[in-house]
């Protein structure tokens, strides 16, 4: 039984129909509303299962509905379904991540008395993510865009009281905002030049071989192919969403929301939403690479921008002392392994480590959400400590994600992801620099997560939520064993041996043969990271909350430096932001003095020329109409004395007057 | 003939004698009366239903309303409105020279003379009539009924504060 | 005398009782009761001229009559509520008093 | 009254005794004399008949209240002159011949005229309305088409009746209670008229013997089709019996003579024979409405089961009505009377919607009338939740706002 391609507006508006009841129901009911919202994921996540099963049952059939919005003179904005092994592999992996996050937020939730919206604005934001992820419009993929951004938005901000929660959530809006603007800019370039924004339309869509010939084979300026420019503008769109330096200052930031929004952002929806946009208009973006003289190639870019994401996040991560920060920067690392693996031309392999990251980020995430729940809200580190004994399931299933994420070889799906990932590197033809960078960040994200793992769970507790703490309820420990589970099981769909999920996704892959000492090369340096952090951190925990961290003492401005996220906050304000303000003061002042200047002396011409035509008007016109008026009173006057209110009075005049019309008929008719 | 001119002397005799007395209370009684002597000249022109309607609508209704008009807006002290004024003798006149039109005009038309058998028009084809080409007029006329019970309960009810005790 | 001629003579004669009750009376009341008296003999008029019609069996007469008598309702229920709201204002129902609509 | 001729039931001797008694006294006369004589005559019957029937039904009223309130009642008054006492049988003899022997008294300043004519109006109408009963399959007084209309026209004079009373008597009880009257028939009468408003639709017709006429035939071979047996005519019915009870100013609903109150209401300033004129329109009242109620909604006076049919149709009819009085006074005996605010609240906000609702239930089984016996059960379930359903949504709001009342000035 498979899913008709019809009926798949049904999977993203069965979250969205959610969203809208759940706004309706009374706020003293709030396990009404989260029911409403877990059955529709629920009844979501079955739809997917059926549409991911048609998918497979034939990869390269891309199974696409169309239908036109309306039309526009002679042309017509159509919109449309796409059931593609892509699409409805993340549609599910979203949806489950999903449903198990809002199982979570149930017990993560309990006591907030606005739950009810909270749900509403995750039903929203699950809608629209499963939306982006089947649309085979580029449009519709922009409206749901936006949509997850509003969600997005919403729920960083949920605890607007709180101003550091109101500001990450502007900034995270504003930030991605910059990038949508590169998005929407590529669209239109887009529709101008293939008159559609259909992915797939048998032949005539933009990512089918036609538009893309037409698309690489024209050039703009300086050079650049058509293609390449449009690529690099819906890059940018991409960039936003994923966290991609220098875009990636809201990211972090996004941590003020509750936390299962930092899983559901961090894990599954938002910042897979651009990883997913690259992999889904890789087409476009490799169309350049045909052309010999090409100025840079879009893959290039994105390429590039990964490496340094991923060596930038993974830096940043090891001096952190919140816990959600750490796992936060480790997101932006990852994420850009993720465009390093699609740049490098292996969107599978991208894909692969998204849907790996997306199982172990939100065990990670849960899991740091089970300590802050424990802990009664303390994130910082540095106070936590000892915790294996008293959240033994966090402690474990914390470890298995800190293991997926490290890579530690051949039992996690981590491992076996960003294998794949190094894979493409290696073997990326035009510079060898990625590659190495890569390897530097394997190391980090192994250093940094055996740092969170020891700081969190090994030693004494250092703080009084510390002490306190006890194991968090059922409905939020079930969530992470699943996750647990899943972290391990998933790596398994992309070994060297047995590519299938490559293969799915991608029906021309070939695996590659020759692995082994690169594989080895990833393992050494995976253990020579956990073994430094242990080293550091591990064998002697730190006895107080106050003790600096081992890693200042040693190389302090090194510390300083990355502890300040190397700046780039700074940076921008100093920039950015100085820019903008003098902008706007200059833009002040011009409209103080020049436009104002002109409105005022516009003004005094109408003022005069008002004056004008007052004289007249009172001089020559109203004389006539004041006669008028004049007469036309004293005739209503003399007319009202015959209304004297006196009923009898009218009827008198009635009886009179009916006599006499009746004498005059009489007589007439007797003439 | 004679059944009709009974009613109709019986009729005109009431609300005669109703637009004379002093006292309202009669009057409307008597008024009453000649309603219901309208009724038997319905009744006498085989018009059954409006008949038993005008029964129900003018002694059972409106003759309640009027009552309770009366009775609130009794003066407190003994009437002492003259029947009599100045108007007494020019009404009549007035009255008569319409009245003397009218029968003019009556009797000096062509009509159609001689009594017909009563026609066949029963309370079933009245329904069939009213709910099949004049139903659109049946709800206006329910619509107006609605409004004017509302208007007549918001102008008797007044503003409310002066009602208070 | 045809019985159409008489029918309509009563209601002439009814028409004129009400006419110049409206007009000799002071009292709201009866002046409205008067009204009612014409619109009787208005009905009057249309039961006759139904039955002595020419085409008895559409009783266009009679479906009138049926509306004249709903609208008298009408008139009735607003016209004693007028009463009423007159007899607030001016604590008496004549309806010479009356003079607070003159131009 | 013409006999519908293929009846063969109506051959039957003891159906047709009632009217071979009329042709035995008035066969012998001349053709447009006997057309009066035997109106007379039914004028008569339905006068003797039904006095006498007010006349035990004092008694009656009497002897149940005080069975329910565990007394004997009157049981003295027997036979006159002799020692049977039949129970008391002889107790509305003693009170009539009381009444008519007892002063009459017209108190100074009350209107004579008006004083007199209230009674002798009231009863005259109350009498007016038996004029179009179906009393059995050929006993009907009156055969008119738009029979129900009549009944409700003659039964809205008597209020002016009691408007007379209280007015004339120029007493102040009597005027309160005259316009409390007032009040209270003019709320029911809207619940009464809806109440059989679905009736005349369902039926078809506006003459009395025509909706007995269609509640002919038997469901499932033994259940008649009275209205009473619908979900619609059930509704219809004991709003009927409500707005009834109010309408004949019974208890718990007789506020316009409340004695705790007024004295006794518009009959204060009454002795003697008027009295007693007062009281029988009174019980006439309520019989007749029965009489309207049981052949709107009971049948008539058709048989209860298809073999019970040999028993003539005015037993039955004669039967039920006289179970519809039982009701009425056993009512009486149960409930405690209703304060004014929640008489008017009763009529207006509980049974005019719900009346107006179940025209709505009626109209719809009407619409529905076609469905095959697979849809009936659906049927039958959608017109009962129609009723129940606003029944209890209407009783919520009736009851809701009840409590003891707070007197500010008093």
């Amino acid at each position: 039984m498979h899913l008709p391609v019809q009926l798949t507006w049904l999977i993203p508006a069965l979250p969205a129909a959610a969203a809208a009841m759940i706004a309706v129901v009374p706020a003293r009911r709030p396990g009404l509303g989260a029911g409403l919202a877990l059955a529709a994921l629920a009844g979501s996540l079955l739809l997917a299962v059926l549409a991911l099963g048609g998918a497979l049952a034939d990869p390269a059939a891309r199974l696409t509905h169309t239908f036109t919005w309306f039309a526009v003179g002679h042309g017509a904005i159509r919109l449309g379904w796409l059931l593609d092994p892509l699409g409805t592999l993340l549609a599910v992996m979203v949806a489950a991540v999903g449903l198990l996050i809002f199982t979570f937020s149930l017990g993560y939730l309990r006591d907030d008395p606005r739950a009810k919206q909270f749900f509403c604005f995750l039903s929203l934001f699950a809608g629209a993510m499963l939306g982006l992820l089947l649309a085979n419009s580029l449009l519709l993929l922009f409206v749901c865009w936006e949509l997850v951004g509003l969600a997005s938005y919403l729920l960083i901000g949920f605890w607007f009281q709180r101003p550091a929660a109101a500001q990450a959530a502007r900034k995270a809006f504003i930030t991605t905002r910059i990038g949508d603007l590169g998005l929407l800019l590529g669209l239109v370039w887009l529709q101008d030049s293939t008159g559609t924004l259909l992915l797939f339309d048998g032949g005539r869509g933009v990512l089918e071989a036609e538009a893309l010939g037409s698309l690489a084979g024209a050039t703009t300026v300086g050079g650049l192919a058509v293609s390449t420019a449009i690529g690099l503008l819906l890059f940018c769109g991409a960039a936003g969403k994923s966290g991609q330096v220098p875009l990636h200052v809201w990211l972090p930031d996004a941590m003020e929301g509750p936390t299962p929004v930092s899983a559901l952002i961090h894990a599954a929806t938002m910042v897979a939403a651009g990883v997913f946009l690259v992999a889904r208009v890789f087409p476009l973006l490799a169309a350049d690479l045909a052309l010999p003289h090409a100025p840079v190639h879009a893959l290039s870019v994105v390429a590039t921008v990964g490496a340094v994401t991923a060596l930038f996040g993974a830096a940043v991560a090891v001096a952190q002392d919140d816990i959600k920060r750490v796992l936060a920067f480790s997101t932006v690392s990852q994420l850009g392994y993720m465009m390093l693996a699609a740049g490098t031309g292996a969107w599978t392999a991208a894909i692969f480590h998204l849907l790996t990251h997306a199982c172990f980020k939100a065990l990670l995430f849960l899991g740091a959400g089970s300590v802050i729940h424990a802990t009664h809200h303390e994130q910082d580190i540095r106070r936590l400590g000892g915790l294996r004994g008293r959240l033994p399931v966090t402690g474990a299933t914390f470890a298995v994600g800190m293991m997926a994420l490290a890579g530690v070889p051949f039992l996690f799906s981590g491992f076996w992801s960003k294998e794949a990932i190094l894979h493409a590197a290696h073997g990326w033809a035009i510079s060898p620099l990625p590659f190495l960078v890569a390897l530097a960040a394997v190391a980090l994200t192994a250093f940094y997560m055996t740092r969170l793992l020891a700081e969190v769970f090994a030693g004494a507790p250092r703080g009084h939520g510390a002490e306190t703490a006890h194991e968090s309820p059922a409905v939020m420990t079930v969530p992470l064993v699943v996750l647990a589970l899943a972290s391990v099981g998933l790596g398994f769909l992309g070994t060297p041996w047995w590519p299938w999920l490559q293969r799915t996704l991608d029906p021309t892959f070939k695996a590659e043969a020759g692995g082994a000492g690169l594989m080895a090369v990833s393992i050494a340096l995976v253990a020579a990271g956990i073994l430094a952090g242990w080293a550091r951190y591990g064998r002697h925990p730190r006895s107080d909350a106050r003790a600096p961290d081992p890693l200042a003492r040693s190389v302090p401005r090194l510390h300083r430096a990355l502890a300040a996220r190397l700046g780039c906050d700074e940076l921008y304000a100093a920039t950015l932001g100085r820019l903008n303000a003098a902008l706007a003061a200059a833009a002040n002042a011009l409209d103080r003095s020049v436009w104002d200047g002109c409105v005022r002396l516009l003004a005094r011409l109408g003022a005069y020329a008002g004056l004008v035509s007052r004289e007249t008007d009172e001089e020559v016109l109203n004389g006539g109409f004041n006669a008028a008026g004049d007469g036309l009173r004293a005739s209503g006057r003399a007319y009202a004395r015959t209304q004297t209110g006196d009923a009898h009075g009218y009827v008198w005049m009635l009886a009179a007057g009916f006599v006499l019309l009746a004498l005059a008929v009489l007589l007439g008719g007797a003439r | 003939m004679i059944a009709l001119a009974a009613i109709a002397l019986g009729t005109l005799a009431a609300a005669a004698v109703a637009l004379a007395l002093r006292d309202l209370i009669h009057s409307a009684l008597l008024l009453i009366a000649s309603w219901v002597g309208i009724a038997a000249f319905y009744l006498w022109a085989g018009a059954e239903f409006i008949a038993f309607a005008q029964v129900l609508i003018y002694v059972g209704a409106i003759s309640m309303v009027v009552l309770f008009a009366v009775l609130l807006t009794r003066p407190p002290t003994a009437p002492a409105t003259p029947v009599r004024s100045g108007r007494t003798v020019p009404g009549f006149l007035a009255g008569g020279a319409v009245l003397g039109l009218l029968a003019g005009a009556v009797l000096s038309s062509p009509l159609p003379a001689g009594m017909g058998a009563a026609p066949a028009f029963g309370v079933r084809e009245l329904g069939l009539k009213l709910l099949g080409p004049h139903a659109g007029a049946l709800l206006a006329t329910g619509a107006l009924l609605t409004v004017a019970l509302l208007g007549a309960v918001v102008l008797a009810a007044g503003r409310g504060k002066e009602d208070a005790p | 005398m045809s019985p159409l001629q008489a029918c309509l003579l009563f209601s002439s004669a009814l028409f004129s009782l009400g006419l110049i009750a409206v007009l000799v009376r002071s009292n709201a009341i009866l002046v409205l009761l008067g009204v009612e008296l014409m619109l009787n003999a208005a009905n009057l008029n249309f039961i006759a001229f139904w039955r002595y019609g020419p085409a008895p069996a559409e009783g266009h007469g009679v479906v009138f009559v049926v509306f004249a008598l709903a609208v008298a309702a009408a008139e009735a229920a607003v016209g004693l509520a007028l009463v009423i709201a007159l007899h607030r204002h001016q604590r008496n129902v004549r309806l010479g008093d009356a003079r607070r609509l003159h131009g | 009254m013409n006999p519908p001729a293929a009846d063969p039931l109506a051959a039957g001797l003891l159906e047709r005794l009632p009217l071979l008694a009329r042709d035995a006294l008035t066969g012998a006369l001349p053709e447009p004399w006997r057309w009066v004589a035997n109106g007379l005559l039914a004028i008569l019957a339905i006068i003797v008949v039904f006095s006498s029937l007010f006349a035990l039904l004092t008694l009656a009223e009497r002897k149940v209240l005080a069975r329910v309130q565990n007394r004997p009642g009157p049981n003295r008054a027997g036979l006159p002159l002799t020692r049977f006492r039949l129970g008391g049988l002889g107790q509305p003899l003693a009170d009539g011949i009381k009444m008519l022997t007892k002063e009459d008294i017209v108190p100074r300043g009350a209107d004579p005229v008006l004083h007199f004519l209230a009674p002798v109006v009231l009863l005259a109408l109350s009498l007016l309305t038996f004029a179009v009963l179906p009393y059995g399959r050929l006993l009907v007084p009156v055969e008119l088409e738009a029979g129900v209309l009549y009944f409700f026209a003659a039964g809205a004079a008597t209020e002016l009746a009691l408007f007379m009373a209280g007015w004339a008597s120029r007493n102040k009880y009597s005027l309160l209670a005259a316009m409390r009257a007032l009040a209270q028939l003019i709320s029911y009468e809207l619940p009464l008229l809806l109440a059989v408003v679905p009736v005349v639709l369902l039926a078809g017709s506006l003459s009395t013997s025509g909706i007995v006429a269609a509640q002919a035939g038997w469901d499932l071979g033994f259940l008649p089709r009275w209205f009473v047996l619908t979900p619609w005519g059930f509704a219809s019915f004991l709003i009927f019996l409500t707005a009834a009870l109010a309408e004949s100013n019974r208890s718990p609903f007789d506020l316009p003579e409340a004695e705790s109150e007024l004295i006794a209401g518009h009959l204060t300033e009454y002795s003697g024979f008027k009295y007693a004129l007062f009281f029988m329109a009174e019980y006439l009242g309520m019989t007749a409405l029965a009489g309207l109620g049981v052949t709107l909604f009971l049948g008539g006076w058709r048989a209860p089961l298809p073999f019970l049919e040999f028993v003539p149709s005015y037993a039955w009819f004669g039967l039920k009505l006289l179970a519809l009085l039982f009701v009425f006074i056993w009512i009486r005996a149960t409930f405690p009377r209703l304060r004014i605010d929640q008489l008017t609240r009763l009529a207006w906000k509980f049974l005019v919607p719900l009346a107006l609702l179940n025209l709505g239930t009626a109209a719809l089984w009407a619409l529905t009338a076609g469905w095959g016996p697979a849809l009936q059960p659906l049927r039958w379930l959608g017109a009962v939740a129609l009723v129940a359903g606003p029944f209890v949504l209407l009783g919520r709001g009736l009851t809701a706002g009840l409590r003891p009342r707070t007197y500010r000035f008093a």
